[in-house]
């Protein structure tokens, strides 16, 4: 027999301990999952069938560690590092890894600054910030609109972080230009403890729509309060939230969490590849998050372009990132087209708890259901 | 009653006890006196098994003790520690209270009238926090927290340190009260005049060991003792 | 050379010292005595700016420095020990005294050499190295005077630093209170042990529930019915007569 | 701005919360006034009980409110241990190293809870966790009534067993003066164990009360033990009825003011008032008693 | 005289000596996070070690470097070091703030301990809310490398950058264990009281030191920021940082000098060490690491120093005898 050819290494960054632990996990699984499906469809022909062999490193939730493992990985030789999750990891994650020119593939790190300091080496195939929230209002008012504009109102729940805190500003400029009316912008910390006074102000101010963007906990205090305290606004929508794309949350509270829409990362559940991979994860008893499926893509994304670089080298992968058209992925996304790193053919999707699933229901190439808006009419 | 044989004990490498001997008898006052830092209260402490000792034997009454500070209060040795460690947070009644934690539970009620009935100034401030208590009246408290454990030996280590001399007059006579009633007293004191007015015997301890005992007459006595213990 | 001048000092409700004066001579020995509870330590306290007086005026050299913080005290030449002793229990017995000496010092080895030199003063010299938590009660009633001493003071206030000491270290520590004020610090002392009042003092005020009661000569004092029935009680009284009539028949 | 049932209603929310906080408290409080330390581990033992109920309810079906007299004793038994055989070995007599243990504790236990239920948000899905007394114009939730008054209940029996029994007398001596402790026969070590036990059992109740409307995850601790600190500073460390008072003070605060300031700056009320009453008043509102 | 200046020399130039004998970014990036944990311990040290003033909230100092030295350079445009001298200035600032506050309220211990720790959480609060600090989504250096930005292209640059700190920091705090004012501090820590009857101004000696310990830390933000490039909220003033602060030095050895250099190469290297223990299985190497530390303090509870110490003193007595 032949000699196997030499496997190539592949780091995986994620933050399996700490505060964004529970992500950190999604986000492993998927890349493995995509690691041991590449390999065992005969690795990377273009170089012998070479098998992908994983180098993980656990960023610990804080920037300082993800630079610790991706200079761990460097050393250890790997080709890309893929992951990060939390945009300060991959922020800073991302930056280290330029001094070596060692691409990074950003899973899920939503700031735009990612994207924005002209480092060669990093591309984030999921949509960023700006996309997100352009594709959450287009969306939002699409839905409104063949509702026949039944929400006017709207208050913004976010949390105080990163991304909470930006997405609410932001949607509060854009929002008024689409007839909404903004009544307040609500933010909460993380942790929080008690719920109970948003939930008042929610009652007081009777808005068309909440608009949540906080992470899994909170979001579960808010759902199950207003439930307890009746509050029922027309629709609950909200943007990169925590909770309402989270299949624990869906399956412990059918009923809070029921009817409420989600413009977030999701895979395409028209995509059949996607539905296998989807079974296999719920089969050992996990749930389907977005961030398994999201990395699977990042790795197939990253597969590809070793396959058409033709060799494990770093300058040539980056090369095939920039030029990539990648299709094979389990995303609402169209072809990969990256501009200044960012995949622009990435979008978030709407989603609404229906029935006690998750369905998509916006835009309407990707949906397997359709919006229940206004939901409590 | 207390039998103590070649006790050695100390604080880490340093050993400050070198095989103490020494008794004290039914209904005896026994003055126990020696320069500072001769190691009177390092005796105390072991005595009561506050302190481990490193070897020798502590009987009490046919028991062994050493082992624990319970064990030493279980059995009726009980312990007045130099610097009163009354427990300042705490009213008086409640320091009483306290004293028959382990040992005299069941009398509790009885022996606290007797208390109050020996030093009726701690009846007047039973509601006072201890440790707002005068330097005199923490003395009181202290005693009479030992009384609470219906002691069968107590030790009084430097009761008399800091008081007036009108206090200290007091406590002297109230030390033959209690020793009137029955109660073996062993007798820590700086005050070695008065304290060998009231004891029956005493021990004088130097640099570890006892060095010599007797009555109180043959001590006070001795010429030698005189010129180092009582200054004359 | 420093006065009290009609102190009152309250704690809430408790008037601790009511309207107390005294009057220390420059290089004297006075001594403060009373009852537990009198106020003793209390105005100590006031003297050396730990306690801001209620009433009444504190004044050094004619100066008044009521309202001064301790540590521009000792920079003006107040020195107190505490009754109950404050050591730096995590220091060493010459570490304890050096910092005492930097108040006149600023540069390490003169502190040092300061310190090694009271030491000796004040019998501690072959303890320098002993951590000061592992010394006897007299041990760190010596440190105390030690380290007052080493802010080269110029009164030192001495609260009960014979307590716990027998007859015969009472007996050899007084010339060594003797000794200190013949180098020419003046000494204000609180003492129960009535031997050495009466061996050290020239004069003597007496403090009872915050009031003084007495001042005078030693003996005067102890033969005063009222200092009798407060503090010394009958039979120290006549002992003290005892032994001083010993004395003089000697 | 609001109406002012809005604002009673928010008070009276506060007041159920602040209950709750103080029975987290009342734990923190107690080992300060013994041990003289703050518990780094406080907040990860909590989380290790919101899992014990947890656990209870998904492995057995065992209702949060049953779960407490399982949860409670075996807390006060595992925090007796701890402190026997941990915490006191461990620390020789030492503050500094008591503070450096529990730090270390508190990440074993973090990391323990991450390593055997991962790091997944749980909470007990239940329709108790959605009903509501209505009381005139409130809604208020029945769950927290619940947790309030069983918070109340535990901090009264605390009370009485400090000042009641001659357990909680030992404990209280042993915070001043432990030499005197010994002199009279209480074993230091136990009495230590004891309290450490106590506040540990705090939590347990705290998490049977909190599990129906809250939600666990290995890190959940940190969310309740920033606010006992500061309800402890506030009741006075040490003082289980400051506990109880500032609890439901930092309740109401943090309540009225979050409706006010929102909920993130409202956090800066809490902190305020945690710095002016530690500037103002270091020993709060009760003093420095055990 | 060198009295305490030899190891620290000694330690320096090994540190400074593995750029011959390496050329692993990997350990040069670890060790640049473990001497700026060293020199923000440091400024813990120097108040919570050597003064006895226990902070929970170092990473107060530690945010308003790491800020100051950010919005100076991404608002105004101010040169790094300029920016630097203009943290440290804040940090010290801030350190005469809180403690002119809680000293002045005659707060001690715990009180003191909690006090910090509102404060560290109070800008936490504030640094996410305001406009200034970027909010939320924290502020980022533009990577720029050169030697007027305070940024460098090659690790083991930075690295001796932060080495140098670090040293002066170690000289410095040894100057002051050797010196009167050392001595006043310790003073301090060990008795308030006797402190103030022997002529020690205790207010001015305590503010002196958390002005000091407050620049320290603050240098070690700016470190941070310069070397990562980004800061938020979380990161400069979260309770992490504070603890990090603080536990070097207690396990190196409190109140010695060389202690939180030495508790923080420890702690991060025993990190990095149980990280093999990782497996599968997340959060079990820091299990182990933090079995490991209570382990440590068990066995050696003055600190690694004091461990040391106490064998060496053992040693000598044995061969003396
Ligand atoms: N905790 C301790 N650690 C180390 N050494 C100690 C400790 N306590 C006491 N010592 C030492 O043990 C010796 C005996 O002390 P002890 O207190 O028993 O003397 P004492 O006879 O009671 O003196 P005093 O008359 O002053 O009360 C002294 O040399 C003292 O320095
Ligand atoms: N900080 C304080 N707060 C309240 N009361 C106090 C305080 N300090 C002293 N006292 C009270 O003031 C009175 C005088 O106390 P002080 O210590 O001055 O007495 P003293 O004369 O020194 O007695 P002793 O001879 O026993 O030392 C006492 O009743 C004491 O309880
Ligand atoms: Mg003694
Ligand atoms: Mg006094």
């Amino acid at each position: 027999r032949g000699a196997e050819p030499a496997p190539i290494k592949v780091g995986i960054l994620q933050p399996v301990t700490g505060a964004l632990a529970q992500d950190g996990e999604y986000g492993r699984l998927g890349a493995e999952m995509a690691i041991a499906d590449i390999n065992a469809a005969g690795g990377i022909k273009s170089l012998g069938g070479a098998k992908l062999e994983m180098v993980f490193g656990d960023a610990r939730s804080t920037p300082e560690a993800g630079t610790q493992e991706v200079e761990r990985m460097q050393e250890e030789g790997v080709v890309a590092i893929v992951g990060g999750f939390a945009s300060p990891i991959c922020l800073a994650g991302s930056q280290a890894a330029a001094r070596y020119d060692l691409p990074y593939i950003v899973d899920v790190g939503v700031t735009d600054q990612i994207i924005t300091r002209g480092l060669k080496n990093t591309f984030r195939f999921a949509p960023g910030f700006s996309l997100c929230t352009g594709a959450a209002i287009q969306n939002l008012v699409k839905i409104n609109e063949s509702a026949g504009k039944a929400a006017k109102t709207v208050a913004l729940v976010h949390e105080d972080g990163l991304f909470g805190s930006g997405l609410a500003k932001l949607m509060a400029t854009e929002l008024p230009k689409h007839g909404f009316e903004i009544l307040e912008l609500i933010a909460v910390p993380t942790p929080s403890r008690d719920l109970s006074n948003v939930v008042l102000k929610l009652r007081s101010l009777r808005p068309d729509l909440i608009i949540p963007s906080t992470y899994y906990g909170e979001t579960v205090l808010l759902a199950r309060t207003m439930q307890q305290q009746r509050v029922r606004p027309k629709g609950v929508y909200s943007v990169l939230n925590g909770a309402a794309s989270n299949h624990r949350f869906v399956k412990e509270f059918p009923e809070a969490a029921g009817n409420i829409m989600d413009c977030n990362h999701w895979f395409d559940p028209r995509n059949e590849k996607a539905l296998a991979v989807q079974k296999r994860v719920e089969a050992t008893g996990k749930p389907f998050n977005y961030n398994t499926p999201l990395n699977y893509s990042c790795i197939g994304l990253l597969a590809d372009a070793i396959e058409r670089a033709g060799a494990a080298d770093r300058v040539k992968i980056i090369e095939a990132l920039g030029t990539s058209t990648f299709s094979d992925h389990l995303m609402p996304y169209g072809p990969t087209k990256f501009e200044n790193g960012q995949n622009m053919g990435a979008a978030p999707v709407s989603t609404q708890v229906q029935d006690g699933a998750i369905k998509v229901v916006f835009p309407e190439d990707f949906a397997n259901a359709k919006p229940k808006f206004p939901a409590n009419g | 009653m207390l039998e103590v044989r070649g006790l050695r004990a100390g604080y880490g490498a340093v050993e400050v006890l070198r095989g103490i001997d020494l008794s004290v008898g039914r209904g005896e006052i026994v003055a126990v006196l020696g320069a500072n830092g001769v190691g009177k209260t390092t005796l105390n402490m072991a005595l009561s098994g506050v302190l481990p000792a490193t070897s020798g034997t502590i009987t009490f009454d046919g028991v062994a003790l050493g082992a624990s500070a319970s064990m030493a209060v279980d059995a009726g040795l009980v312990h007045v520690p130099e610097g009163r460690k009354i427990f300042p947070n705490m009213s008086v009644r409640e320091n009483l209270e306290l004293g028959s934690y382990r040992r005299g539970a069941k009398n509790r009620a009885r022996n606290l009238e007797n208390v109050f009935d020996t030093f009726p100034r701690l009846r007047e401030r039973a509601v006072q926090a201890a440790g707002t208590l005068s330097g005199g009246e923490q003395q009181m408290l202290a005693i009479g927290r030992g009384m609470m454990a219906e002691p069968k030996l107590l030790i009084l280590d430097e009761p008399s340190l800091g008081l007036s001399p009108l206090l200290v007059e007091e406590m002297f006579s109230l030390v033959r009260r209690l020793n009137a009633d029955g109660l073996p007293i062993m007798l820590v004191e700086q005050n070695v005049v008065q304290s060998l007015e009231i004891a029956a015997r005493a021990y004088i301890i130097e640099n570890g060991t006892v060095t010599m005992s007797g009555t109180s007459v043959e001590i006070s006595a001795n010429p030698e003792l005189k010129r180092a213990y009582l200054g004359l | 050379m420093l006065q009290v001048k009609n102190v009152t000092m309250r704690f809430g409700g408790l008037l601790a010292i009511s309207d107390a004066s005294l009057d220390v001579r420059q290089g004297s020995i006075t001594g403060l005595i009373g009852p537990n509870g009198a106020g003793k330590t209390t105005l100590f306290a006031v003297i050396a700016g730990f306690l801001r007086p209620t009433q009444g005026q504190i004044a050094l050299f004619d100066k008044d420095i009521t309202g001064e913080e301790p540590h521009r005290r000792a920079a003006s030449g107040i020195a107190r020990t505490f009754q109950i002793v404050q050591p730096f229990a995590g220091l060493n017995v010459q570490e304890n005294i050096t910092v005492g000496a930097y108040l006149r010092h600023t540069k390490p080895a003169d502190a040092v050499e300061k310190a090694r030199e009271v030491a000796r003063q004040v019998g501690l010299e072959k303890d320098l190295d002993k951590s000061a938590s592992s010394l006897t009660v007299a041990g760190r009633k010596r440190l105390e005077l030690a380290r007052a001493l080493a802010t080269e003071p110029k009164i030192l206030l001495l609260d009960e630093v014979l307590a716990g000491l027998n007859p015969s270290e009472i007996r050899d520590i007084i010339p060594v209170i003797r000794s200190i004020r013949d180098s020419g610090v003046t000494i204000l002392m609180i003492e129960h042990v009535m031997q050495a009042v009466m061996n050290l003092c020239e004069h003597v005020y007496v403090l009872a529930q915050g009031k003084m009661i007495a001042e005078g000569t030693p003996a005067a004092v102890c033969n005063d019915q009222a200092v009798i029935e407060a503090y010394l009680g009958k039979g120290s009284a006549e002992r003290l007569a005892r032994q001083s009539q010993g004395e003089n028949h000697a | 701005m609001f109406s002012p049932i809005i604002i009673i209603e928010a008070m009276i929310n506060g007041l159920l919360t602040g209950a709750i906080y103080a029975l987290v408290a009342l734990g923190l409080t107690l080992v300060y006034g013994v041990l003289h330390i703050i518990n780094f581990a406080h907040g990860a033992t909590l989380a290790a009980a919101m899992f014990a109920v947890w656990g209870l309810n998904a492995g057995f079906g065992i209702d949060p409110y049953v779960a407490i007299v399982i949860v409670t004793p075996v807390f006060f038994a595992l925090g007796y241990g701890l402190q026997r055989f941990v915490i006191g070995p461990a620390a020789h007599g030492d503050d500094g190293n008591i503070l450096l243990i529990t730090l270390g504790l508190s990440i074993l236990i973090e990391n323990a809870l991450l390593a055997s239920f991962g790091s997944d948000t749980r909470s007990i899905p239940s329709d108790f966790a959605f009903s509501v007394v209505e009381a005139g114009p409130f809604l208020l939730s029945s769950a927290k009534l619940v947790g309030a008054v069983g918070s109340l209940v535990v901090a009264i029996l605390f009370w009485l067993l400090m000042t009641r029994t001659d357990t909680g007398k030992a404990i209280r001596a042993v915070a001043r003066e432990k030499l005197g402790a010994r002199l009279v026969g209480i074993n230091v070590g136990h009495v230590y164990a004891v309290t450490f036990g106590l506040g540990c059992a705090a939590l347990g109740v705290a998490a049977c009360l909190l599990m129906p409307t809250f939600y666990v995850n290995p890190r959940i601790g940190g969310a309740f033990v920033n606010i006992a600190f500061t309800v402890v500073v506030l009741g006075g460390m040490g003082s289980v009825p400051g506990a109880v008072a500032g609890g439901l003070i930092i309740g109401v605060v943090e309540s009225v003011s979050g409706l006010l300031l929102g909920e993130s700056l409202g956090q800066i009320g809490i902190f305020i008032i945690f710095i002016l009453v530690l500037l103002l008043r270091p020993t709060g509102l009760f003093g420095a008693r055990v | 005289m060198m009295r305490g200046y030899f190891w620290i020399i000694v330690i320096t130039l090994l540190i400074a000596a593995t750029p011959l004998l390496t050329s692993s970014n990997t350990f040069f990036n670890f060790t640049v996070v473990v001497l700026i944990i060293a020199l923000a311990a440091q400024g813990w040290n120097l108040l919570g070690g050597i003064g006895g003033q226990t902070s929970f909230g170092h990473a107060m100092f530690f945010g308003i470097g790491a800020y100051t030295a950010s919005m100076l350079q991404t608002h105004l445009g101010v040169n790094a070091w300029i920016a630097l001298i203009a943290a440290i200035a804040a940090g010290s600032l801030a350190g005469l703030i809180v403690g002119f506050l809680s000293f002045r309220a005659g707060l001690r211990g715990s009180y003191f301990a909690l006090v910090t720790l509102a404060f560290a959480e109070l800008l936490r609060v504030l640094a996410n809310a305001s406009e200034w600090t970027g909010g939320a989504s924290g502020l980022l250096l533009k990577l720029e490398p050169s030697l007027a930005n305070m940024q460098f292209s090659s690790r083991p640059t930075f690295m001796l950058l932060a080495l140098a700190f670090v040293f002066i920091s170690l000289v410095i705090t040894q100057h002051i264990v050797n010196s009167r004012f050392g001595a006043h501090l310790v003073a301090v820590r060990e008795n308030e009281d006797a402190a103030k009857a022997l002529g020690v101004d205790v207010l001015t000696v305590k503010l002196k030191a958390i002005s000091l310990s407050g620049a320290m830390t603050a240098a070690a933000g700016v470190l941070y920021v310069q070397y990562f490039l980004y800061i938020d909220a979380a990161i400069a003033f979260g309770i992490w940082i504070s603890i990090e602060a603080l536990l070097a030095p207690m396990v190196g050895g409190r109140g010695r000098v060389l202690g939180p250099l030495i508790g923080a190469f420890t702690l991060h290297g025993l990190g990095e060490i149980t990280k093999s223990f990782a497996g599968r299985v997340p959060g079990i190497d820091l299990m182990v690491f933090a079995v490991v530390l209570i382990i440590v303090i068990a066995f050696a509870s003055a600190g690694i120093l004091g461990l040391l110490k106490k064998l060496s003193d053992r040693f000598a007595a044995k061969g003396g005898a």
